[in-house]
């Protein structure tokens, strides 16, 4: 078929059904409305993949495919085309958001059944998808931001789709305003790129990024991606904009599996990644992306251990992932940033099913403390979690092993890179498998502390299905991308990966050939430290479950700062929200009612006042009127007289 | 001008002054006096002070049109002080008054 | 004689309105007197030779000879779209206004059309008087309309926009009268017509307020001013869209407003480009603080009316910014900008008029829950406000992008402080919509006694062609920008010494070009 | 001292006199009285003027007609010798007082300066100018007859349109004072 015919069906069908659900939004019929939004993005999934095969078949380096719709916009030099193309980036991302996609789309059909909104809910969702794909697919940053702005709409609409609750509508808005900040600064990276290389065309821009030269520290091409960093860190949910994402858990389940796991918020580093020419080029920048990327790794970790909301849990879990993406990007690893993104779309797209899975079960409850032992009534959930579980802290041989290890590796021997940077990502990698240990502890094994009135059950054939596939994805998903550290030693795998986006990921300057027997120790550490994080966690929360009490009773102070998250959000409300408000109110009431307004009173009033005074001058008498004739004949004849 | 001449040598210029001082008596009583029937009177002569200006314009430049002006102003006066005594009397039968004082309905 | 007919058909139908002796037919007479003079206005399209920069479908007769003024219309690719967007809005307006106006019906209307042939004028006139004729004419229907039709306070209101705009006014007769002498000082014949004006060379000196351009400048420059409004002198417009009524919110916003920035398009930019360039700093720091403040008053006001005055200060404000940064980007998004706004206020107060009508309150805070029980107002609601917030693939997103790029490459400093504004406009707009349509049930929904009922098809008919319209300028926006093009590119290439010439063969059949 | 001039400053100091005596009386029958004498005054120096025909009038008219219609008012008034014949606002007073005298010294100084003020000016050079280039008129007009007879010509012929608007403004007047004296008195109907 034609490409560009692909293009549009890949593109419209999630579209198609986004109005076909829309206009009918108020049916219950959840199996028809489940059924046509599945198919739709089916069918987007069946041309991504038709797309990537002949994107295979291409030469390795002329794997591109364009289509140009039309011409969108054009002002003077400025043109921006409908158009959009698959290379070796996005295409591995189209394949994930439609696969993934109609994994989630499906696990919705049954989990969404007795929700009245579940037309509305679908049509929500393919809506999602389709700016999703606009973003990855757009040929030109332009065409990206509608999609980065149109997914923060689909975000803003799905968290607040319970809005009849005041909290999650607030939380809808709050997503909506915290990405506005970050789209804000991506407009002026947009603004700044434009002015230095007159085009938005990403191709241009990559193309022309090497010649480009940064004159000083903070330079045009250093000031124009940390401020698309700045968009990144709203839409991925980093230090200092990565507030809304916990509370995004607002949402139904599977939203935060499809938005706020596996595709939304990766968004920001595929953006980074697909421009990674013009970022390889602002060393600071880089710089301040890897310090970033680690401090949410570690801060989120940290936050995620105190958690009692499953969903918070993985929520903190998300933002931490990401941290580790940012730290990948950040110190030049493009591709292991790429791979992590797609190992963390499986494993976490898995996991929020699986709680999802169990929230259904336990009635709408997400609070661990009351779970417990529901392994024995939910096994496919827990054994699909399980695995999860095990991709998340990095056993090997599970997908999340590999991605993670090449990130901590390179955060080590990038020349950006730094063994602080190393240190920080081993730590929060041990925080990582400690609390995903706690959560499984508290969930699935142990003594159940399920509530009398709840009977947990499994969930049906619908629902479990997505949570085979992608718990088989996130056992297999990290194959396709083994270093060459452990493929040497195993007989020459190749990494597939590694090779597949070689031609459109520039390679780090000055990198140093690895040093094998630092690389396998520095694996060791890091699969040490996880292993013994978990072995703790299972043994405080499974054999003695009174020790983590107890802990967090002896640093009381510590624990309260950490379980209320640092209290960031109080800080942005005292120093950012409320000044706001309170100064808006301020310059309204002093400025335009007490100033502005005064002063037109003030002028009216003199006005009236000067007529009051001539007013006064009428007094009624005609001999005085007469008068007024006698001085203005007295000066008149002055004035003639004088001249 | 040398005072022996102002007194026996008559010129325009007597006449002139003659003519303002009247003017200026007539307008003093209209703005002093209270009584309308007084103010209609000293309006008249602040006209025949015009008149007097006309008149000896008239004769000092031989030129007849000022006494015609002159015979326009009579009317226009007899006319005036008809009206206005009119007035008066409508005023009077109305308020039984004639203190120009009482009649501020023109206060702004 | 299009244009001619264009400005003045509606004339013609306020004094049949006037006349028109059944009541109960009245408003489907207007109705259809309306789409017939947007018939009519689309014809221009018809007509209009797109790659021209120059003045087209030219009327020139003279008026008063002595002082060389002259009934002189054109249109270019300027103001092309303001005439198609006043000939369009009016049909919704009427439609809108079917159960709402219902006292004095007749006048209203004659009130509407008046207004219209006043705003098309002012869009179209090329001679200063003329031009000036019609300024001030649009101001008296509009008086009425809030004065007759408004709410409690409409007399305070209506009298504060009237004095405001008219302080401006006067200022500018004055300056056009001057104009009118320099015309005459140049070139030896008196002429008010703005071709001629554009070619005088007026004095400038660069540091002071006393010359000649200067003065000038700011005369025309104050009038327009208000009329937009730029901040500080904006208080009108947050009372006059309170008490004004919905229809007369909507021309208001819609149209009026641009009146503002397009005679600074067409008047002060071209006439004064030395004080323009010199004092650009001026409107685009005001523009600037016209974004900011607007925004964040918007976010704190009470009243929902209230709150999208503000917003309007707010997006004028983008207006101003593009249109004194003087490149093509800011221009056309400013055109666009003009448009958008026209659109998604005159919308969105279209949807406060309806939610009015139905409640009679517009307090925020007694509201809450209503996309539960209005569903498909929500989502036009929704809609509009995603086109005010300038989401992408609306057309306010095209505009606000424009600006703001235009005004990076000019003045980057400026796009820093504007680009704030994306965030608190979302921020109000969301917020107000949170507390309104999301949340529990607010007093005035919850009322048993008086359940809600959905928009009935007449106001979804109101809705859907402004809908389209959203989207269809924000997916495709060439075909709106490919008319201005060559207007807007001839204007700024020509910036330091503005020319404007007819176009021969697009001159109105049967009028005698020449003077 | 010759006759006209004596006949001058005799007439002069009596029309100044009894214009004086107008302003000043307290009773307005005395008022008329003055007012009256006045009118004759001024009739004498029409006569000494070579104004016949507009002295008979001013006698007529005036001291007839008018200053009859003046009497007749204040007799139908029967108004005596006023308390407050004078205005009493005292800044009023003083500014109008302040004003008149301003107005009586302009003017005089005006006159005898001489050479600045149009009036001087007129009165000496333009004043002989005019008088010489009317003097063929003179001529022709030498005795009263004559001068009345072209009275009569200028106002027939070259200002007709002004007589003729009199006679309309008077017949208004006749008939609007006929409607005022028939009213019951000013527009603030009770």
């Amino acid at each position: 078929m034609d490409h560009s015919v692909l293009m549009a069906i890949l593109l419209l069908s999630p579209f198609i059904g986004f109005l076909i659900n829309g206009v009918r939004y108020k049916q219950p019929t959840y199996k028809l409305s489940g059924g046509i939004a599945t198919a739709a993005v089916f069918i987007s999934f069946i041309c991504s993949v038709l797309l990537f095969s002949d994107l295979v078949g291409l030469p390795a380096d002329q794997r591109k495919i364009h289509v140009k719709f039309f011409e969108w916009l054009s002002v003077d030099k400025f043109k921006v085309d409908a158009a959009f193309y698959v290379d070796q980036i996005s295409g591995i991302m189209i394949l994930i958001i439609t696969g993934v996609g109609s994994l989630i789309h499906l696990f919705s059909t049954e989990y969404m059944h007795h929700d009245k909104g579940v037309t509305k809910y679908f049509s929500y969702l393919n809506l999602f998808v389709f700016n999703m794909l606009i973003l990855v697919l757009g040929d030109s940053l332009l065409t990206m931001f509608v999609g980065w702005e149109g997914v923060g709409l689909c975000s803003y609409l799905l968290i607040g789709f319970w809005f009849t609750d005041k909290e999650k509508a607030a939380a809808g808005m709050k997503a909506f305003i915290t990405n506005r900040v970050g789209d804000a600064a991506f407009l002026l990276g947009m603004f700044i790129l434009f002015s230095t290389f007159g085009t938005l065309n990403i191709q241009e821009i990559n193309s022309l990024a090497p010649t480009a030269v940064e004159t000083s520290w903070l330079g045009a091409l250093t000031l124009g991606t940390m401020f698309l960093f700045v968009g990144a860190t709203g839409k991925s949910a980093q230090i200092p904009l990565y507030v809304w994402l916990p509370d995004a858990m607002a949402g139904p389940t599977p939203v935060s599996a499809l938005i706020h796991a596996a595709t939304m918020v990766t968004a920001g580093i595929y953006m980074i990644v697909r421009l990674n020419p013009i970022f390889i080029v602002a060393p600071n920048t880089m710089m301040v992306i890897a310090i970033i990327g680690a401090l949410t790794a570690l801060m989120a970790a940290s936050i995620g251990i105190t958690q009692w909301d499953i969903k918070k849990v993985l929520a903190y879990s998300t933002v931490s992932q990401l941290g580790y993406m940012f730290l990948a990007v950040g110190v030049g690893a493009f591709g292991a940033g790429l791979f992590h993104v797609m190992t963390h779309a499986f494993f976490k797209a898995l996991m929020f099913l699986g709680s999802g899975s169990v929230i259904h079960a336990m009635h709408e409850e997400q609070d661990i403390r009351k779970m417990g032992g529901l392994k024995k009534y939910m096994p496919i959930t827990h054994w699909t979690f399980f695995l999860g579980w095990l991709a998340i802290i990095g056993i090997p041989p599970f997908a999340g092993f590999f991605s993670k290890d090449e990130i901590l590796w390179m955060s080590f021997h990038s020349p950006m890179g730094s063994p602080v940077l190393w240190a920080v990502g081993a730590l929060s990698a041990g925080m990582t498998a400690f609390y995903m240990t706690r959560l499984m502890c508290l969930t699935f094994w142990g003594k159940s502390r399920v509530p009398k009135s709840v009977h947990p059950h499994e969930s049906p054939a619908m629902m479990t299905i997505p949570l085979v596939v992608l718990a088989f994805l996130s056992v297999v998903g990290g194959w396709i991308g083994i270093p060459e550290v452990i493929g040497h030693t195993f007989g020459h795998i190749p990494n597939y990966l590694g090779d597949w986006l070689a031609p459109v990921i520039r390679p780090i300057p000055n990198l140093a050939p690895a040093d094998h027997s630092l690389e396998w120790g520095l694996m060791g550490a890091s699969f040490g430290i996880a292993s013994i994080s978990a072995f703790v966690a299972y043994h405080f929360y499974v054999k003695s479950p009174e020790i983590p009490g107890k802990i967090a009773a002896s640093i009381k102070p510590v624990y309260e700062l950490v379980f209320k998250k640092y209290l960031v959000d109080e800080l942005y409300f005292k120093t950012i929200i409320n000044p706001l408000v309170e100064i808006s109110r301020k310059i309204w009431f002093y400025i335009d009612v007490n100033f502005i307004d005064k002063l037109t009173y003030i002028i009216a009033d003199l006005i009236k006042g000067g007529g009051g005074v001539t007013r006064s001058l009428q007094t009624g008498n005609v001999q005085v009127y007469a008068m007024y004739i006698a001085i203005g004949l007295v000066v008149a004849l002055s004035i003639i007289i004088i001249k | 001008m040398p005072s022996s001449s102002f007194l026996t040598d008559i010129s325009l210029n007597h006449y002139l002054i003659l003519s303002s001082v009247l003017f200026v008596i007539g307008m003093a009583g209209v703005l002093l006096r209270r009584n309308v029937i007084v103010i209609l009177m000293s309006l008249e002569l602040m006209l025949n002070a015009v008149n007097i200006s006309f008149i000896a314009f008239s004769k000092f430049t031989q030129n007849v049109d000022g006494q015609i002006m002159v015979f326009f102003v009579m009317t226009i006066a007899a006319a005036e002080a008809a009206v206005g005594l009119a007035l008066a009397v409508a005023i009077f039968k109305r308020f039984k008054e004639v203190n120009i004082k009482f009649f501020e309905h023109l206060r702004g | 004689m299009l244009l001619s007919t264009v400005i003045f058909l509606p004339l013609f139908f306020a004094l049949v309105m006037t006349f028109w002796p059944q009541q109960r037919t009245l408003r489907h007479l207007a109705l259809g007197f309306s789409l017939v003079e947007f018939l009519i206005s689309l014809m221009i399209l018809s007509e209009f030779d797109i790659g021209s920069a120059r003045l087209q479908l030219v009327e020139k007769i003279t008026w008063i000879e002595r002082f060389g003024i002259q009934y002189f219309v054109g249109i270019d690719g300027i103001s092309l779209w303001l005439v198609l967007l006043t000939t369009f809005i009016t049909p919704i307006i009427i439609l809108a206004s079917w159960q709402s106006i219902d006292t004095k019906v007749k006048g209203f209307h004659a009130c509407l059309f008046l207004l219209q042939t006043a705003m098309i004028g002012t869009f179209l006139a090329m001679d200063a008087i003329l031009f000036y004729v019609f300024w001030e004419l649009s101001l008296i229907p509009m008086y009425f309309m809030v004065g007759i039709w408004g709410g409690a306070r409409r007399i305070y209101a209506t009298i504060k926009f009237f004095i405001f705009t008219m302080a401006g006014s006067v200022l500018m007769l004055v300056a056009i009268i001057y104009m009118m002498y320099l015309t005459q000082q140049a070139t030896g014949v008196m002429s008010a017509s703005l071709l001629e004006f554009y070619k005088v060379q007026i004095p400038f000196v660069a540091g002071t307020l006393m010359s000649q351009q200067t003065l000038l400048f700011f005369a025309f420059a104050l009038a327009f001013a208000i009329k937009v409004p730029i901040w500080p002198v904006h208080t009108w417009l947050p009372d006059a869209h309170v008490e004004a009524p919905t229809p007369g919110s909507v021309i208001l916003a819609g149209v009026m407003l641009k009146m503002g920035t397009y005679c600074f398009l067409r008047w002060v930019i071209p006439l004064f480009p030395d004080a323009t360039e010199y004092w650009s700093w001026l409107f685009l720091s005001l523009g600037v603080i016209g974004i900011v403040y607007g925004a964040l008053v918007a976010m704190i006001q009470p009243d929902i009316k209230k709150l999208v005055a503000y917003s309007s200060v707010s997006h004028m404000g983008y207006i101003i910014l593009g249109l004194f940064v003087l490149n093509q980007y800011g221009i056309t998004g400013g055109i666009y900008q003009m448009l958008n706004h026209g659109v998604s206020t005159g919308a969105l107060f279209l949807l406060i008029g309806m939610i009015y009508e139905r409640t009679h309150s517009r307090e925020i805070s007694k509201y809450g829950g209503l996309a539960g029980v209005l569903p498909i107002f929500t989502i036009f609601f929704f809609i509009i406000t995603l086109s005010s917030i300038a989401v992408p693939l609306t057309n306010g997103f095209i505009g606000e992008y424009l600006i703001l790029m235009g005004t990076f490459k000019a003045a980057p400093v400026y796009a820093y402080i504007a680009v704030t504004g994306v965030v608190l406009g979302a921020a109000y707009m969301l917020w107000m919509f949170k507390r309104v349509f999301f949340g529990e049930k607010g007093e005035l929904v919850k009322d048993e006694h008086h359940p809600l009922h959905d928009l009935n098809l007449r106001e979804i008919v109101v809705m859907v062609p402004l809908v389209i319209l959203v989207f269809w300028m924000g997916i495709f926006p060439n075909h709106f920008l490919n008319w201005t093009k060559s207007s807007v590119d001839h204007l700024v290439n020509n910036k330091s010494k503005y020319y404007l010439e007819i176009h021969e063969t697009k001159v109105a059949k049967g009028i005698e070009y020449g003077n | 001292m010759t006759p006209d001039v004596f006949l001058f400053w005799f007439l002069a100091l009596l029309i100044v006199g009894s214009g004086l005596a107008v302003l000043l009386f307290t009773n307005p029958v005395y008022s008329a009285l003055s007012l009256a004498m006045t009118m004759v005054g001024v009739a004498a120096i029409f006569i000494t003027l070579n104004a016949y025909f507009i002295a008979g009038v001013q006698l007529i008219v005036y001291a007839g007609a008018v200053m009859v219609l003046f009497v007749m008012v204040i007799m139908l008034f029967d108004i005596k010798s006023e308390v407050q014949a004078f205005t009493s606002g005292k800044i009023s007073g003083a500014m109008k007082l302040i004003a008149v005298g301003l107005l009586s010294g302009l003017i005089v100084g005006g006159i005898i300066m001489g050479q600045k003020s149009f009036v001087g000016e007129l009165s000496k050079d333009a004043a002989a100018q005019v008088a010489e280039a009317n003097s063929a008129k003179m001529k022709r007009a030498a005795g009263a007859d004559a001068a009345t007879k072209e009275l009569g010509v200028a106002l027939f012929t070259k200002h007709i349109f002004g007589f003729e608007a009199l006679g309309v403004l008077l017949t208004a007047i006749a008939v609007g004072t006929v409607a005022l004296a028939r009213s019951r008195g000013g527009t603030h109907a009770k």
